[in-house]
């Protein structure tokens, strides 16, 4: 066994040394990827160590950058695309969503796109505009991609590696107001599977489900909420696409009532997809109706705004108690 | 302030050279045999061929059109729902693809039915995805000829990417991107010059300019010749006479050679003509007029090389028939092919979305199994 | 009074025409639409008689269409853009989100996109790859953008009048296999509000919920129900952001039970967004859960598989039953 | 087979010039000051400019200068998010901004600030996106100065719309687009180029060549120099040396005018260099060597005009102790009114997606202040 204490940035970065070391057809690539070591140093000594080759400074051109990086596989590579920001990976968007998710049927199967697409995502970090989305339906809803967020370091190191080691295109989306949030990561540990939500704190009265930047927030309600004497159940989806249903199903039959968390603006976010199916699947369990608490429908605010427009823990908790409100 | 701006406004020598309007694109152009099938000669590029050589490529663009023109047939017939006809991009597509090696790779449009032809591809495989049976489903590794790509330009960046691969492992194959005059307006298409220009990738752009992009003519994309967008990317590019399988061949040869030794990306932009409507949807008739597909009726690429080969007694009656007795088993055989082609199975919209799978496509698969089932209970 | 029965096609088309003469600063441009008419002929005749100046053919570059146009609006004019076909908008995906939706807001109101992007959408017409899709779900869950579809040649008219009208960029899906399905449009009424549903059949049991192409496969569904004696309520949504929640509410609070259709894949769909926020509005009336009827989370088939991706009568009426099967 | 491909191997003239990397990218350089501050001629550009206009130029770059190092200090004290200074770059905005005309329209990046202020924006104005108050949101028509714009390269597109519409309005202003070296490589741009060569439009590519892209090179972006992309979309390009305002005033006004006369667009790469960090996050000793730095020290823009207002006693030292306390004076009012700047009230996040309103957006409002209301009960 080895563990070590790292940051969800560091655990990426010992993720994607790991990927280099042992397979020779990975690369890294982006824009600022090689000597900076990326805007948020993730790629840091990278380039030094396995070269300009490997660690790819690429021109400033979305597009490009995920257009290349298909021929790359179609030519045996593994390529690991680094978008330098949430609000940037639009220019790309037509390469991901009619070349990268489709190709694989396009070919019955007969040609595959291990393709890892890496973007730093959701806000608090006082950014300015088109620093701070959190755009994964816009991925979520397109067949072909696979779609994950790790909420913490040790996720974030296994479920790179599982998404480099899987040979569809999978868009790993970092939460990049925890890049230095800190925990153990034990890189010889064998992982679970990708695509199953974790439960992350137990409770009996409600679930609540997010992934990402949002775990924690909902790990802080659920302590707030402890001392109320309510019980929250915490699940850490991780995967978006797709999403882990049984998992919340299993909960919410337990706990009778469900509230979505993500900085996603609610309106055709990933909560609207959960209450619509857990509804489905639940509905003689639920004793309120699913209820979704997220970020409006307006662009992502000056960042003096964003406090209010995030969902923070007095909002988590405001819905919580509007679930609990309800009379099954 | 005075400003003296007189300079800019006559722009300066280079810039004039650049914008202004070339008075003949003809002068320009690669040719090696003239529209009366006439040998000439070239100070940059040459070839030379055996006659068995040249009945060969005579022999491709004939059985390339004819399985075009059997194509438009059956989807006039109900068998396809739509063809996108190569009709007098024989040359520009057998002369560069015959230009290519079999280790080099292939990232085609919609219509290089005469490059898959030279590639080895079964010319019925480009048919399932016009009759609706697959989105084209061979398997380009086989031939190293890419899918067939719609979306406008996207495949110049996979060419790129494939060809920045190549150089990784150090072979020296080349690769070639095929797309159209109206491609070239495309942001992915720049964005593709950019990348092969900064890793020097081995990578020939092969742009058939065939005048049209539907019903737009080349002149709402570019106002200069189109093989010249290359320089300002730092590579060079050429114009060749698209309609001459002897320049085609040779120019794109070259082309891919010099990519091959590591001279990087190269521009080729064969000069031809699209012959008939965009698709069996399209109706020229809305926005061109009969006149300019006469003059170009007179540089037919396969006439051409037929007086050629007529004239200087290469091939001989016996040739010419027995082609056209392999004409129509080609497209027999296509016909043949085609009206069998199986729908496919229902169950197979739930495949290959993924490689690993995905549980919602399980559930989904399951429910519309279910769904199914239920018919047959109810007509039980 | 002035009524004419008109296809969609047409009625779009005259609805372009009166809005060129009325305005001239409406411009329509894209790829194909001078001399052709577009490949359905939708702007057939508009060049010849407003000139290449109003009417513009424009290179092949979607993202340079969408921002040019942004420039134009800019400028002051009321630039129409048309893309040919739903597959070939995301080339200008980046533009249209990260500019085009953003834009106003970022001006704090001080300039307005009055710009309008009309995308045939949908299957059913034996296409090839990437021109039967139904991508409204990835403008919808954009803040910035109107999105809306018509059903029917009338709405077809006055919706885009509208949308031309709007100081605000709409996103004018046009459901292309209906586009020669004929109707009255009475040119001189005056229409409702663009973004509010209308009730096309009254019914008791069960409300349906369409918009687009699945109006019309609605009314049959109920059709077919009414003579196994089941009173289907048809609602034609009209628009896709905003939607008109309320009076979804006000159909579910009668029916108690809601199906919502469209051709795009249910995950992540508009579906989700309206069982989500009606199962909250209504959850003390609803008898079922929301069930939705919508494509495969996979890629668009080829054609000889469409008919049995998209959601036709037999699956309309499939998911009637399991909604009624359910005891309130 | 035998083609011969020596030629295409060895490239033709036309392109080898294209391709080959120039020995001295200086020898192209539309220069009219020298470092030093001598007045040079150049056969195409040439400009006089009366005293009090050059001390007019150098006071801007002066005042700019220092608004920029004042907004760097306000980030270091947290008043500001984030700042991207223009430091090294003044002369290739105070000459280009002071080219335009009132009626012309700019479109510019992130880092235009010394073209804000010729055209009249309050510096102020700049800093509310940096602080996080709001996006932009100035009114874009007050001094026609389009919102700075983040994603790379989109601007260019919005400029050529805007040059299509004062074109189709007959009118004879200009726009000019602002974009970086690194900008160059994206789609939007070279989309850019082609719409506004087919439509001609009345629109001036700016492109100021900092050398960085953040850290990449302009070895990343391009192989060859930038100004000679235009060529191979049609128009005219041009290098000029972007530390020298005479020079790029002289340039842009020419460009300027030319497309004001209906002779189309132009592209204008201004040579200069990014001497600071890339913004305020940013850390330069990561990628880049200081020597770089110091040798275009030596080629400071403001130095060079003071050198050259010295030599030719065409300032005296009352102007520059004058201009001095106007730099202190114009520092207090930015670092005064930054820090009154208020926080949005938080119902401004509701205000504005949509001129005509939405639904929804009344909802999520309503419910709000609910919200914010079940607080306040609370806390009774
Ligand atoms: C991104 C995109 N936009 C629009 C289309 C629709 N379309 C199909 S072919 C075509 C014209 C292509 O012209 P060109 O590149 O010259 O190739 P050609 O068809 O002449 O061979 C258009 C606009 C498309 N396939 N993809
Ligand atoms: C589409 C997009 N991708 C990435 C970024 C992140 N980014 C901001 S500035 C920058 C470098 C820009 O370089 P250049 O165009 O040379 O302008 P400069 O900053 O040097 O003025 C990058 C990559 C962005 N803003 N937009
Ligand atoms: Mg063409
Ligand atoms: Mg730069």
């Amino acid at each position: 066994m080895s563990t070590e204490k790292l940051t969800i940035a560091k655990a990426i970065n010992a993720s994607l040394r790991t990927a280099l070391e042992t397979d020779p057809k990975v690369l890294v690539m982006g824009e600022d990827v090689g000597k900076l070591g990326g805007v948020f140093r993730v790629t840091d000594g990278l380039q030094k160590d396995f070269g300009e080759d490997r660690v790819i400074d690429t021109p400033l051109a979305e597009s490009g950058i995920v257009g290349t990086a298909i021929g790359l596989a179609l030519r045996g590579y593994r390529p690991v695309v680094e978008i330098q920001f949430d609000g940037f990976v639009f220019p790309a968007y037509d390469q991901i969503v009619t070349q990268l998710a489709k190709m694989h049927a396009r070919a019955l199967g007969k040609i595959k796109l291990p393709v890892v697409i890496r973007i730093p995502y959701g806000g608090a970090i006082g950014a300015v505009e088109h620093h701070s989305e959190s755009p994964e339906s816009l991925f979520a809803h397109v067949a072909g991609l696979k779609v994950v967020s790790p909420s913490n370091a040790a996720d974030a190191y296994w479920m790179l590696q599982q998404a480099i080691q899987s040979d569809d295109p999978v868009i790993y989306f970092e939460p990049k107001r925890r890049y230095h949030d800190r925990s153990e990561v034990d890189t010889t540990a064998i992982p679970g599977p990708l695509h199953v939500a974790r439960t992350v704190r137990e409770g009996t009265d409600l679930t609540l489900a997010a992934y990402g930047p949002m775990v924690k927030t909902c790990l802080e309600a659920a302590a707030a909420a402890a001392e109320e004497g309510k019980s929250l159940e915490v699940l850490d989806l991780r995967s978006i696409s797709p999403i882990d249903f049984d998992s919340i199903q299993k909960s919410v039959e337990k706990t009778g009532r469900l509230v979505v968390v993500h900085e996603a603006p609610v309106f055709f976010g990933s909560g609207a997809e959960i209450a619509a199916r857990i509804t489905e699947r639940c509905f003689y369990h639920l004793e309120a109706p699913v209820l979704r608490v997220g970020g409006y429908h307006a662009p992502y605010p000056p960042s003096r705004l964003e406090d209010e427009y995030l969902p923070g823990l007095d909002r988590v908790l405001d819905s919580v108690d509007r679930a609990l409100a309800y009379q099954g | 302030m005075t400003v003296d701006s007189t300079a800019a406004r006559k722009p300066r020598r280079s810039s004039k050279r650049a914008g202004a309007k070339k008075a003949a694109g003809e002068s320009e152009l690669v040719q090696l045999l003239t529209p009366e099938g006439e040998r000439v000669e070239h100070p940059d590029y040459s070839i030379d061929l055996s006659p068995e050589e040249l009945r060969g490529l005579y022999r491709d663009m004939v059985l390339t059109r004819r399985f075009d023109a059997e194509a438009t047939t059956l989807q006039r017939q109900g068998e396809l729902g739509l063809w996108a006809s190569l009709l007098g991009q024989e040359a520009a597509q057998i002369g560069s693809g015959r230009a290519t090696r079999d280790d080099d790779y292939v990232f085609p449009t919609y219509r290089e039915h005469g490059v898959a032809w030279c590639r080895g591809v079964d010319p019925t495989n480009l048919l399932g995805m016009f009759r609706g049976v697959n989105h084209g489903g061979w398997d380009p590794n086989e031939n190293n000829f890419h899918l067939y790509t719609i979306v406008i330009g996207s495949q110049a960046l996979h060419a790129t990417g494939y060809a920045m691969g190549v150089a990784k492992d150090g072979a020296d194959s080349a690769v070639i991107a095929y797309f159209g005059d109206g491609a070239s307006s495309q942001g992915d298409v720049a964005e593709a010059f950019t990348f092969a220009a900064v890793y020097n990738a081995p990578v020939v752009f092969f742009c058939q300019n065939n005048q049209w992009a539907i019903s737009e003519p080349t002149e709402r994309q570019t106002r200069v010749p189109l093989y010249q967008r290359a320089q300002g990317y730092g590579f060079p590019g050429v114009r060749v006479d698209g309609n001459d399988v002897l320049a085609v061949l040779a120019v794109t040869k070259a082309a891919l050679d010099r990519a091959r030794t590591g001279e990087g990306p190269m521009l080729v932009e064969a000069f031809t003509y699209r012959m008939g409507a965009h698709t069996t949807s399209d109706d020229p008739t809305r926005y061109r007029r009969d006149e300019e597909r006469e003059l170009w009726e007179a540089k037919d690429p396969i006439l051409r090389l037929r007086a050629h080969l007529e004239k200087q007694g290469l091939a001989d009656e016996a040739f010419f028939a027995s082609l056209e007795t392999e004409s129509d088993a080609l497209a027999k055989r296509v016909r043949d092919t085609v009206r069998s082609m199986p729908d496919p199975d229902h169950m197979a919209m739930f495949e290959h979305t993924y490689a690993d799978g995905h549980t919602l496509v399980d559930e989904e698969r399951a429910q519309f199994v279910a769904y199914q089932a239920s018919f047959a209970e109810e007509s039980k």
